[in-house]
């Protein structure tokens, strides 16, 4: 039937499942379904081709909330599963979906390695820097000095930064996004998903449950201006009520530091544009993470190379080539044989 | 096929065991492959058993870096590599040192003497030189300055000192074709051929093989040897090749998956002696085989269950300390049901054990080593060449019965060659699988109502989208499901379908002697050659002991429980410390005896025939 | 203790069980716990059942959302958390849904009807409401507008309507202390120091609860229901405290450690059911413990190991899918001998399967889990106070016999709540580990004559610099070996080590009945409370049937052989498709018989009733 | 003994041990090991109170070689065994050891992990891109195309860069050293080992067997001046025989690129000095791997946090001053208790 008739484009809520959305009230994960229900309707996913693989906890969950193909699979591996699923059937579009726990603790080696490799997925990382799903543990993300059940006192461990980390790794497309701010996110799922290669978002997600208000310091209404610089390339790397201020780079130091945006404009005061195909600047704009800077959000870097799935075509091209028709038989064949007559 | 014209002159042989030992810079491993192609194409039944150290070239002239190629071959069927050597080629001191003891009193020795000099006397331990001490009485001994000899074969061809000497194995090979009267046609081509563009070197190595060979005809041979003859075995008429374990199963596998209709997605990590399949299968990307070397045997298994999951057969494989790591990612695809196998070739452990030894101890975790009730598919291969039907084997099970399989090989299996009738490719049925399409009524987790294997809706597939995962499913939706008697219903489901593969099996046959008796010898693996030959010729001997050799580990065929019964004792012998006998006391509540050697090395055929005359006359 | 004033007007009881049911946002498990509390105080034996559902909080009012808290409490000793209630605290319409089928006929309903909204209806998928529909006639049913009354109770604090309704749970409680005569003193204390802070809401919630209470003695109530008084159980004298399986095994491995004069190095990775034993030890910092949050369980396992291996004592701890995660790691502990205890909390399987739902399916995996011949040692905990002495042997057995122990506990024990006798702490015999120091001929596999275990020489050791690691260990040096008898040697030894221990741990007892007859009840685990009662009842009533009980899975007890061998059947429970009975078939070739109960729900006592009966009867 | 009369300063020799060595004759191993023997008796280290762990590979094998104690572990879990070696017993000095496929591959996580909690440990990877032990497969780090058994028509993933990778990891000390360089190579071990925290070096170390001459166009005795840039914290970043050359930064690209010294020396030519707590400038150095720019060698990122090991000492004393005196004993007599009489 589908084949005869397209179905009208379809909405948000076509691609919305029936099963009962099981996080709790509150949760940032729901604004994250949001957006990307809102996303799949905008790039006119076909739901048949779609896949979303995660790994296990809270975020994990989502595969059975978007009525396309979903596998919710075992703790931190979904990158894996992931490739797998791209080398059976590259055609297929997939969503790669965990928390911090699940992609950066048990499971920071396969995302690495999808990173390097370039599968061309997206990778959705909700970061509510806790372990949601196990009740509330630290997780790698968590600040040091966070108080959880297996931290009383607090942790020690020093936090990695997701984007710095994927960016070191050999991303070549990196965004940062916030559950709530539902007018950016889509933009930066599309972008991600119009990216051939692997791309990675960090969702900045609140728990809560276990850690709510972690990033109401660059969330809160009336801080976003001045904690959240958004980064569009070519554009000036502005922010603050009416862009007053923005980011410049001490050449001698190397480091970023904040000017006033006088009435001549960015350029005059010197500001960054922004140019997401720059790792060195995209590293250090990942990395703000201090009260003086405020957190790069939007498209941090985006520098396309060949994609893993490209790659394995044109292996696999060139290996049919060599072979010409070899068989089965024929390869049985080759080498030594002889014959036993009766 | 015809005996060389000298045969005549010759000492009639039945059959011969020969070791070529040699520094692992030597080529021994290469000089036996040859040997062995040369000994295939003569018309004997051969068995072969590659023995090389765990360092990838430890320094040269240590016994621990001695490699050696073992050739058991004759006149009539050939069960195994051979216990006690006829022959043994040693080509320096420590080789002599490490392989002496296995050379029967009387066997012949051929030594390179050039090599024995203080320096590698000293590397082997030996303070006097064993060639003068009276050490190697007990044997036949054949001493030439091989290093020198070769170096004048081939010295018309200018290489370096180092590239001359390399040539050492082919005088020696030379010489050995020349023993045993065979053809240099095979080696000579096959020199030609590798070396075709540095023509000296393929020169060289073949005019020392020729010297070696000519030093035969010409040489002061010890008293009372001149050369053997090992006339062609009785084997079934068919176009032959020799075969490893791992050629056989990638081929196997390729073949099974074509009967399937399905594409191959192999994923796997590096590892010994597991590794070969991969690369095996890496150079057969053009027949619907996609290989994939994860970042570790975890990512491998979930990634050959995501192909599984996506429409391909996903195979994965590594050695016990992997197939640990594969254990959660195995849970998931036997809670989801989705096709898979894994293929652990079993090496010496545990933990990082003895990586290049031979061993059977991975039963347990095969079939019960996974958190919870996790029941699936256990095969195993009993010699290369049955390495072809098992991977089919496998392939129809995993997607006729949507489970995964574990395929248990073991690093003998997968090293040694044996001589193969190629089958008859076209003879097979194919079992194309069909992925479900139809929207009516469908969920994830419909089953056939006598496999009770559930749908594979692949993605791609129109209005078929659905989710799954590891939490518990409901049996009537495939949804999400905590209800407390699904699972326990699930739970039963998922072993029923497994325990009813047992009617889709073959019934256990005997291999040997009679259907009911005194003693059956019950084995599993790469133990079938030993085994085989043990009783053979002990029924030859007039005894009443029987063969029973295991394909299917788990599940075990519906007649075994009666077949067994039907024998006063029965006899496991396994090279690990006793797992197949734990899983057949437990299911037949038989009183059976073990026999086992962890030794990393093979059975021996008088180790098994004791065992079995311990047991009848004991 | 005395029993309330007006345990006169009140219905005498022998025991009951009370389940208290509510949105998860409802904190039914706390209420639970206080109720506990105070009925252990009241000097009730008791057992208790916290099932919550998988989701942290889910949607409120949906039945998957349900989260229930159940206590069996006695003038006699309690054995299970109870099968069917006799009193039901449904605060909600779902909870009333999901849990109502398991309130006995003519049991007592106390229901919120303040929630039994259209609404909320309709979230538990009810048309009508079962309050007036007929559906709740079997029972007796107190019904009350709790959220309203709380509201009243607590307005004078001028909280939130939020935080008012918040204290609906302690009006709950209230009424029910009153229905069993309850003193409200524990509750009181422990709201004043939890909201120390918070005064008001501390003041709102007691207010809520004598509310609640008043209406017990006001309230017109059913026919018949005026109150119940449950008689002080016959308990043995001493100080008590309540305590779930976790907190006493935390407890227990540390006094382990303080015998072994050792500090404990505890290595996790979060999963349910067993983080809560990582939250305990984390307290305890101050006591000899270091805890370490991995990045995963291998990590874990690994971290554990290197702590063994530098002088602490190393123990990780997980549920299945982690336990399959470390099994590599494990078989480098076994292989380099190093003390190790890995706890599993067990949980429903397999894979991610019912993770809040407790079920025993792990013991293949302890057993046979792991590649190569990989034995270790195995215990099991039978219920929560169990643990504390599981805990102190299983490190003495670790550090005694340098092997890893598994300790295998579940989701219902960890969490489970039982009145504990505290143990006099001075009275355990102290087993310190002696380092080895002396160098004189030293080498790191040199063995105890008698235990076989190897010397334990920690880095910081003066003159006893080794190297150890995962390929095989010479017998006679400790350095690497490749040789085939010394391979065959070690895995003998290893075996042989984890088989004499045997010879350290208690004879096999019987828990009830005859030492030999007609029927044994073998269990392991935490069926003990059910198989025990079942056997008691069933003894009661002149059946000849026994309760044997494993703590020490393996290896086994010296004397279990022949002492199953003294009864004509053996029953084995398990909450899993059939694990301990496969282990016990293949060691004594018994032919006993399965009870399998795998819904991650504990056995109910007539099931197995049930179940001995069908056998002595049929 | 020893404690009454302390030996005489330790020689390299007496840092070996009595194992024959089992590497392949020429392989880049023995010089690593010879420079660690010497880096050994020159810090005088204490045998008895010193770690190697290693995972499984050829490099792996290195504990075995050395006087002191030694864990020859599993395979990619080193990491993980060194911290709970440290955990149990700060006082150790610990340094760990393994291949790229070891470290970057199966034990990338593990990595990660105890970068980020700066445990303080000596972190060696000897990479010679290529797993040996396995007998030649391609590695995480082989370049893209890489022919191997495992990818006969090369490998079509790209590399990591492990200096790249752990310094996206938050690294503290980040090194690179050449196996057969056995002058500098000492030098880089001893800051490393006097660095507290996680010290990373990277040693380019040759496969003679399976990878050989993977570094030539670097370590050649003809191209090692103008192929390698020495990071001397503080110096100019000069190269080329005699200085001839020097990296210089373009502000405008953030890019790096190669000056030629004239007369009036390296400032004159605008050259940058290395600053080796400068994490960007690091960033761009270890990065550098085409043919225009220099490979840096040396001593990359130094900028000492605090460790994990103080982290927890420091958590500990808390937990101690908290729990005053409380033993086993009053916590389980903690919350209620009741008593019952006979
Ligand atoms: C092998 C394994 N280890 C551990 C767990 C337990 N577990 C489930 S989710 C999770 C982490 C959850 O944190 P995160 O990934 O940040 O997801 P969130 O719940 O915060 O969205 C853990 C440790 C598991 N399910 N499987
Ligand atoms: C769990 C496990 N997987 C795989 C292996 C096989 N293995 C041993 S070493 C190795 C990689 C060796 O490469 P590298 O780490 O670079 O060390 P190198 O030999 O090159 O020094 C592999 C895959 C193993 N021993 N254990
Ligand atoms: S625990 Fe936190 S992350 Fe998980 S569902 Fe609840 S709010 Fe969301
Ligand atoms: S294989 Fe390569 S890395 Fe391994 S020992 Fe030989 S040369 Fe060294
Ligand atoms: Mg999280
Ligand atoms: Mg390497």
């Amino acid at each position: 039937m589908n084949e005869l008739t397209p179905p009208a484009k379809r909405t948000a809520k076509d691609f919305a499942t029936d099963q009962e959305v099981r996080w709790c009230p509150g949760c940032g994960d729901y604004a994250i379904l949001r957006a990307v229900l809102n996303t799949l309707a905008d790039i006119e996913a076909e739901p048949e081709n779609t896949v979303f693989v995660s790994g296990i906890g809270c975020a994990a969950r989502f595969p059975y909330y978007v009525e396309t193909y979903g596998f919710h699979t075992i703790h931190g591996r979904a990158p894996a599963f992931a490739t797998g699923i791209k080398l059976a059937n590259p055609e297929l579009d997939v969503w790669v979906v965990g928390g911090d726990g699940d992609m950066l603790s048990i499971g920071g080696n396969h995302l690495m390695h999808v990173i390097r490799r370039n599968v061309d997925v997206q990778v959705l990382l909700f970061n509510n820097e806790i372990y949601g799903l196990t009740k509330g543990q630290a997780s790698p993300t968590s600040r040091a000095g966070t108080r959880s059940p297996s931290t009383p006192l607090g942790s020690v461990d020093n936090p990695v930064s997701a984007c710095v980390f994927v960016l070191g790794a050999g991303a070549r497309f990196v965004a940062r996004g916030i559950d709530a701010q539902q007018k950016d996110l889509p933009a930066i799922l599309k972008r991600a998903h119009a990216h051939k290669g692997a791309s990675f978002v960090e969702i900045l997600q609140n728990c809560i449950v276990y850690n709510d208000g972690v990033f109401a310091d660059i969330t809160e209404k009336s801080v976003v201006a001045d904690r959240q610089v958004v980064c569009r390339h070519g554009e000036p790397l502005v922010f603050g009520k009416d862009g007053d201020k923005g980011l410049k780079l001490d050449p001698a130091t190397l480091t970023l530091g904040v000017v006033e945006v006088g009435a001549d404009g960015p350029e005059a005061a010197g500001v960054l544009v922004h140019d997401e195909t720059n790792h060195v600047l995209a590293s250090m704009l990942a990395a703000m993470d201090d009260e003086d800077l405020p957190v790069a959000v939007g498209v941090i870097y985006c520098a396309p190379a060949l994609s893993y799935g490209e790659g394995v075509a044109q292996m696999k091209a060139e290996a049919r080539k060599r072979a010409r028709d070899a068989d089965l038989k024929s390869i049985m064949h080759e080498g030594h044989t002889w014959t036993v007559a009766d | 096929m015809n005996a060389p014209a000298d045969a005549s002159s010759r000492d009639e042989l039945e059959a011969a065991v020969v070791r070529f030992a040699g520094d692992s810079g030597d080529g021994m491993q290469l000089t036996g492959g040859q040997f062995t192609e040369a000994t295939a194409v003569a018309g004997n039944d051969l068995a072969t058993f590659p023995d090389f150290p765990a360092e990838i070239r430890a320094p040269v002239g240590t016994t621990f870096g001695v490699s050696s190629f073992q050739i058991n071959f004759g006149a009539r069927r050939i069960m195994t590599s051979g216990d006690d050597f006829d022959v043994l080629v040693a080509m320096n001191p420590a080789a002599l040192k490490v392989e002496m003891s296995r050379l029967r009193k009387g066997g012949l020795m051929i030594v390179d003497s050039g090599t024995f000099t203080e320096r590698n006397l000293a590397k082997a331990g030996y303070d006097t030189s064993p060639l003068e001490d009276g050490t190697v009485d007990p044997y036949r001994v054949i001493s030439f300055d091989i290093s020198a000899m070769t170096m004048e074969a081939v010295k018309e061809f200018e290489l370096s000192k180092k590239d001359a000497l390399r040539c050492k194995n082919m005088w020696a090979l030379g010489f050995v074709y020349w023993l045993f009267g065979r053809s240099r046609k095979t080696t000579q081509e096959w020199l030609t051929g590798k070396f075709a563009n540095r023509p000296d070197i393929a020169n060289a190595n073949i005019a020392a093989m020729n010297a070696g060979h000519a030093m035969g005809e010409t040489a002061e041979l010890p008293e009372g040897v001149h050369g053997f003859h090992i006339a062609p075995a009785e084997i079934a008429a068919g176009l032959y090749r020799t075969v490893t374990g791992t050629e056989a199963l990638a081929w196997g596998l390729v073949k099974g998956a074509e009967l399937a209709a399905l594409e191959i997605l192999f994923a796997s990590y590096p590892i010994t002696p597991a590794s070969p399949l991969l690369h095996s299968l890496a150079k057969m990307q053009h027949l619907g085989v996609t290989t994939f070397q994860a970042e570790d045997e975890i990512a491998a298994a979930c990634a050959a269950i995501g192909g599984s999951y996506a429409g391909s057969l996903g195979i994965t494989s590594s050695s016990g300390p992997g197939i640990a790591l594969k254990g959660e990612a195995i849970g998931l695809a036997l809670s989801a049901e989705l096709p898979m196998i894994i293929v652990n070739s079993q090496r010496g452990g545990p933990s990082t054990g003895l990586p290049t030894k031979t061993e059977q101890s991975d039963l347990y975790q095969a079939v019960y080593g996974r958190n919870a009730d996790a029941p699936l598919v256990v095969l195993s291969t009993r010699s290369a060449s049955d390495c072809f039907e098992v991977g089919i084997e496998a392939v129809r099970l995993a997607t006729k019965y949507m489970t995964p399989v574990m395929l248990l090989t073991d690093g003998y299996i997968a090293n040694a060659a044996e001589p193969w009738r190629l089958p008859d490719l076209d003879a097979y049925e194919p079992f194309p699988v069909t992925f479900h399409t139809d929207p009516e009524g469908f969920h994830p987790f419909q089953r056939d109502a006598e496999t009770l294997a559930r749908v594979w809706a692949k993605p791609g597939t129109p209005e078929l989208m659905h989710r799954i995962g590891g939490i518990e499913r409901s049996y009537d939706t495939g949804h999400i499901s905590y209800d407390a008697d699904n699972h326990h219903r699930m739970t039963k489901i998922r072993a029923a379908k497994i325990d009813g593969i047992a009617k889709d099996i073959p019934a256990q046959t005997v291999e040997l002697g009679n259907e009911t008796g005194k003693l059956c010898v019950v084995g599993w693996g790469s133990t079938y050659g030993p085994i085989n030959r043990a009783v053979d010729n002990l029924i030859r001997r007039g005894k009443d002991v029987s063969h029973v050799h295991l394909s299917y580990i788990w599940p075990l065929p519906e007649n075994l429980g009666d077949l067994l019964a039907g024998y006063d004792t029965i006899l496991i012998p396994e090279m690990n410390n006793g797992q197949l006998i734990t899983l057949l006391k437990a299911e037949y509540l038989i009183d059976a005896q073990g026999l086992n050697k962890i030794s990393g090395q093979p059975f021996r055929i008088s180790e098994i025939e004791d065992a079995i005359l311990g047991i009848l006359e004991g």
